[in-house]
């Protein structure tokens, strides 16, 4: 399958709301360690709020369900991460608007269009300890890649391994930044979720590409 | 020593829903449900004046929906337990606050409402409403150094900014004044916490963060943020002695000023103890020259359960003096 | 869970002087400390009213020294933690909240502040001054059987008693009149609590009685008294589910009565479970068609900082409606 | 010595004021496991109010010193212990008033009159587990002896005895009654009091008759 459209969109999103559902107590663990200890909870309500609202569309676009998935993220989940992980969906919506289908080249622009969201909305840079240091270089190694499989494969082992490194950091945005030193030695949650989601679709991908 | 798990709740997952019920029922002669979990005034401000809203987390109850009423908050959007609601419900609350003068969301500086508060404005413009305005109000010295002040956190003494820019808000005044005033409200007001202890999560059920019986640690946030460090608890008099000096230096306040003081409750802190802070408070002032106009004591912004407390000043001239003294009605702000 | 030891405080010795200065200087503009360990009105009611004097333990701020002020109590004479005043303390509140008209005495019913009661009015009695009578006030269903009503114990329900009285004695009336609404407004309340925990004393640093984690006992008293029994902590429903039927049968309260509702934090409760709880709470009255009138829910009688909470219902009519919703301007309980 | 005057009960109830004193924590202990955990800190404070009041008395006569005693008591400790405590003292005044030195008859009477205040004010009887099962039988055992060496002596070990007897009751007058049978296993404070009281003032009579 050289192309993605509307339908594994939606299957690619179920295929991570599914994963993250698996790993909620691990990722509320983490959160524990570093923040309030919710994430898990809240993310996974998230993706599963984005899965229903997407399930309640009408014959939608690709850009429709990236919209979707924005808004429940948004919404369901509140707080900077609810804004910041919507916001690497709504930046691709305008990247998508108009397309039936999307190519890697598209799913490129996309994806990098979201990490910029990102960082615009929430101001963090590679090594502050946040989902950036997994979603960056999980990006950046997608776009190095001339198709879908590599590309999947590359940014989800890209992601996992950018989410590892947050471990010695010292973070500087998010609650974690209160702890300082104390939060050294712990995964930022964020990361692991950007991982996951690689992890997830990578997986998803290769079921069936 | 451990914090209290077992919690009187039903599902953890409806908690907010349920308690903003139970609020609104309690107190229907004052504040009303709206959709969005939109906390109302039970009659609306009159058609014409600038309308207030203030969104975020819950978790530190009477804070904020013990605010709306008049003389106060117009709307408040509660959001889940230490977490702003996202864009969407600010819209919904801001709408419903428009009373045709335009309508000042305040934000408590965190990054999350301050972030949903920004995607909110954006929409706003995107829809091409031009009467909405946003202030950022922060007060806590711990959480930046002076020079920086826009950094800093909004904690329990922002509960000066809510009072005073109520007041001001029942008069026929311009949103550009109603925004002038916070800012003017917010830079005169300083704050600085402490906790004793921590409180559990009701929805994980966790505890927040660990702090050993007899330890305390200075300059914490409204949601268990640590702050400026760790030690052991000392007495009543020597914690204001070290809470106090910070707070003072950084206005400065000084001789010949007068001041609101409030001394906030983070939970489970008895108002015994309280008492007994404040004396010294009174007593560390007055020798700095500083006189207090009113003082209140209670909790205000709670962190849950935790036992802590927070110091704030602000400032007032005549103006803020005769707002402070406006009556008000909040199901958990009554000024008479 | 084990109870918080470390207290803000400075000599234990010292804690109640200390918490009484403090607690004086913050509200100057209502109270006033007098000797004795007197806190009276800052202005006093004018000549020609009954005064209304109560005395008791401390260690349950903000009772009964936020009720002091206008449309409420005169005097409140402050005793030792969870210890009545002792009789020379009770004759000097008495002769403080003197105008002329008699002085009614309040006891919420324990053995000690009613013991010292006695003693202070025959005390009275030997002096000579024939206006001051007493009045002893309960409302635990759980600490007698019904038709053992005197032998209750005082708990938050008084509540409803100081706010009513004190209105009611803001008006020209006699000490006759005074203690028959008194009576009235006690004969009318009922209370059950509830503890999930502990507290621990600021003066011998020791924790008041064991709870396991988990663990709830319904029937407490305002000091951490034991009561009906020991169980595992039920969901906020059920709790509730258990503890209004037998405050409803006891009066009982009957489809078509009004009635004021205080759900009284004794002391760590968080307002999100307590506004969860009163929900419940109002769609149970609804079910029983008892149509609540007002409601009030904070920590009005705390045990330092226990987690627990009562229930207390107040039958009304126009009369005490009136009385409800006169103002008062206590530090603690402000009527607008 | 066959009779007591001023300066020997202000003597005596400093013993008692000491020996109250050195048992604070002991007290504070029984009554954590019964009641409030405070009664060994206010029976030792309203010991030494008593005699603080007792030495700012100008050439006092024994009432005098009986009933600074009895105020002291009941102000400074409060509660319904300082009534009940205070009491002992008070309705022993009317009976002392007017003599200058008490003999043993005089003091059986003083004793007796206590004992009839305590339970007039308290409404306790012994077998309710408070501090009249150790008053009830020393009062009593004093009025059996014949002089004050055996009194006091046979009134401290029927203290005793009463104080040890509270151990196994189910209490029915002050706070302990809330625990039921909860209660039962644990010495009632009021009444080691009283045998300490006792005890000190048969050591003190020892070490001076
Ligand atoms: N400014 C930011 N930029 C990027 N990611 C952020 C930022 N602030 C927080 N995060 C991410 O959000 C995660 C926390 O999410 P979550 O626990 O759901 O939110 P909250 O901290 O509000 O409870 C962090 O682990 C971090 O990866
Ligand atoms: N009604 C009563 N009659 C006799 N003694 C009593 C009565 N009530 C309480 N006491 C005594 O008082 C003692 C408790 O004293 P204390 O701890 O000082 O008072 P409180 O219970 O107010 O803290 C009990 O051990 C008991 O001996
Ligand atoms: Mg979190
Ligand atoms: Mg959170
Ligand atoms: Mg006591
Ligand atoms: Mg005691």
């Amino acid at each position: 399958m050289m192309t993605i459209g509307p339908a594994e969109l939606a299957a690619m999103i179920e295929a991570v709301a599914q994963r993250v559902s698996i790993e909620r107590e691990a990722l509320n663990r983490l959160d524990a360690a570093l923040g309030d200890g919710d994430h898990g909870t809240s993310i996974s309500a998230a993706f599963t709020a984005a899965i229903e609202a997407i399930a309640a569309l009408d014959q939608p676009s690709a850009s429709d369900i990236w919209l979707a998935a924005a808004k429940a993220l948004m919404n369901r989940m509140g707080g900077a991460s609810g804004a910041i992980f919507g916001s690497f969906f709504l930046k691709g919506v305008a990247v998508i608007r108009g397309k039936d289908r999307l190519n890697k080249r598209d799913m490129d622009a996309v994806l990098t269009a979201g990490l910029q969201g990102v960082q615009t909305r929430g101001k963090a840079q590679v090594g502050d300890k946040t989902m950036v240091d997994a979603l960056a270089p999980a990006v950046a190694a997608f776009a190095r890649t001339d198709d879908f499989t590599a590309g999947w494969r590359c940014a989800a082992e890209a992601a996992g391994d950018g989410a590892d490194s947050t471990r010695e950091l010292i973070a500087r945005r998010g609650r974690a930044k209160y702890l300082g030193e104390r939060g050294s030695g712990h995964i930022d949650p964020g990361a692991m979720t950007i991982a996951i989601l690689f992890a997830a679709i990578d997986d998803w991908w290769t079921g069936k590409a | 020593m451990s914090a209290r798990t077992h919690k009187l709740i039903n599902e953890p997952g409806n908690i907010v829903d349920e308690m903003l019920e139970g609020f609104c029922a309690a107190y229907s002669d004052i504040v009303q449900l709206g959709g969005d979990r939109l906390v109302l005034r039970a009659q609306p401000k009159a058609l014409g004046k600038v309308g207030l809203v203030m969104g975020g987390g819950s978790g530190h109850e009477p804070a904020m929906l013990g605010w709306v009423g008049r003389g106060l908050l117009d709307v408040n959007i509660v959001g889940e337990v230490f977490t702003a609601p996202g864009p969407e419900r600010i819209l919904a609350g801001i709408r419903a606050a428009d009373r045709g003068a335009g309508v000042l969301l305040c934000v408590s500086h965190h990054e999350g409402d301050r972030l949903n508060a920004e995607l909110a404005l954006e929409f706003c413009e995107a829809e091409g409403s031009d009467k909405v305005d946003m202030v950022i109000l922060y007060d806590d010295v711990s959480s930046a150094p002076k020079g920086r002040e826009s950094e800093r956190r909004g904690t329990a003494g922002l509960f000066f900014v809510w009072k005073l820019l109520g007041a001001f808000c029942e008069g026929d005044v311009t949103l550009e004044a109603a925004k002038a005033l916070a800012e003017k409200a917010r830079d005169n007001t300083r704050s600085l916490a402490m906790s004793l202890s921590s409180c559990a999560s009701p929805v994980t059920g966790e505890v927040m963060f660990k702090l050993a019986e007899g330890d305390m640690e200075i300059g914490m946030g409204l949601h268990g943020e640590v702050g400026m460090g760790r030690q052991k608890a000392l007495s009543a008099d020597e914690t204001v002695d070290l809470m106090l000096p910070p707070i003072i230096d950084d206005l400065p306040f000084q001789a010949g000023d007068e001041a609101l003081v409030l001394l906030n409750n983070s939970g489970s802190m008895t108002l015994m103890e309280l008492f007994i802070l404040y004396r010294r408070v009174a007593v560390k002032l007055r020798e700095a020259g500083i006189r207090v106009y009113k003082s209140w004591i209670g909790p205000y912004a709670t962190t849950l359960e935790t036992a802590g407390f927070a110091i704030s000043l602000c400032r007032v001239d005549d103006q803020l003096k005769a707002l402070w003294d406006a009556p008000a009605n909040g199901a958990y702000m009554k000024q008479v």
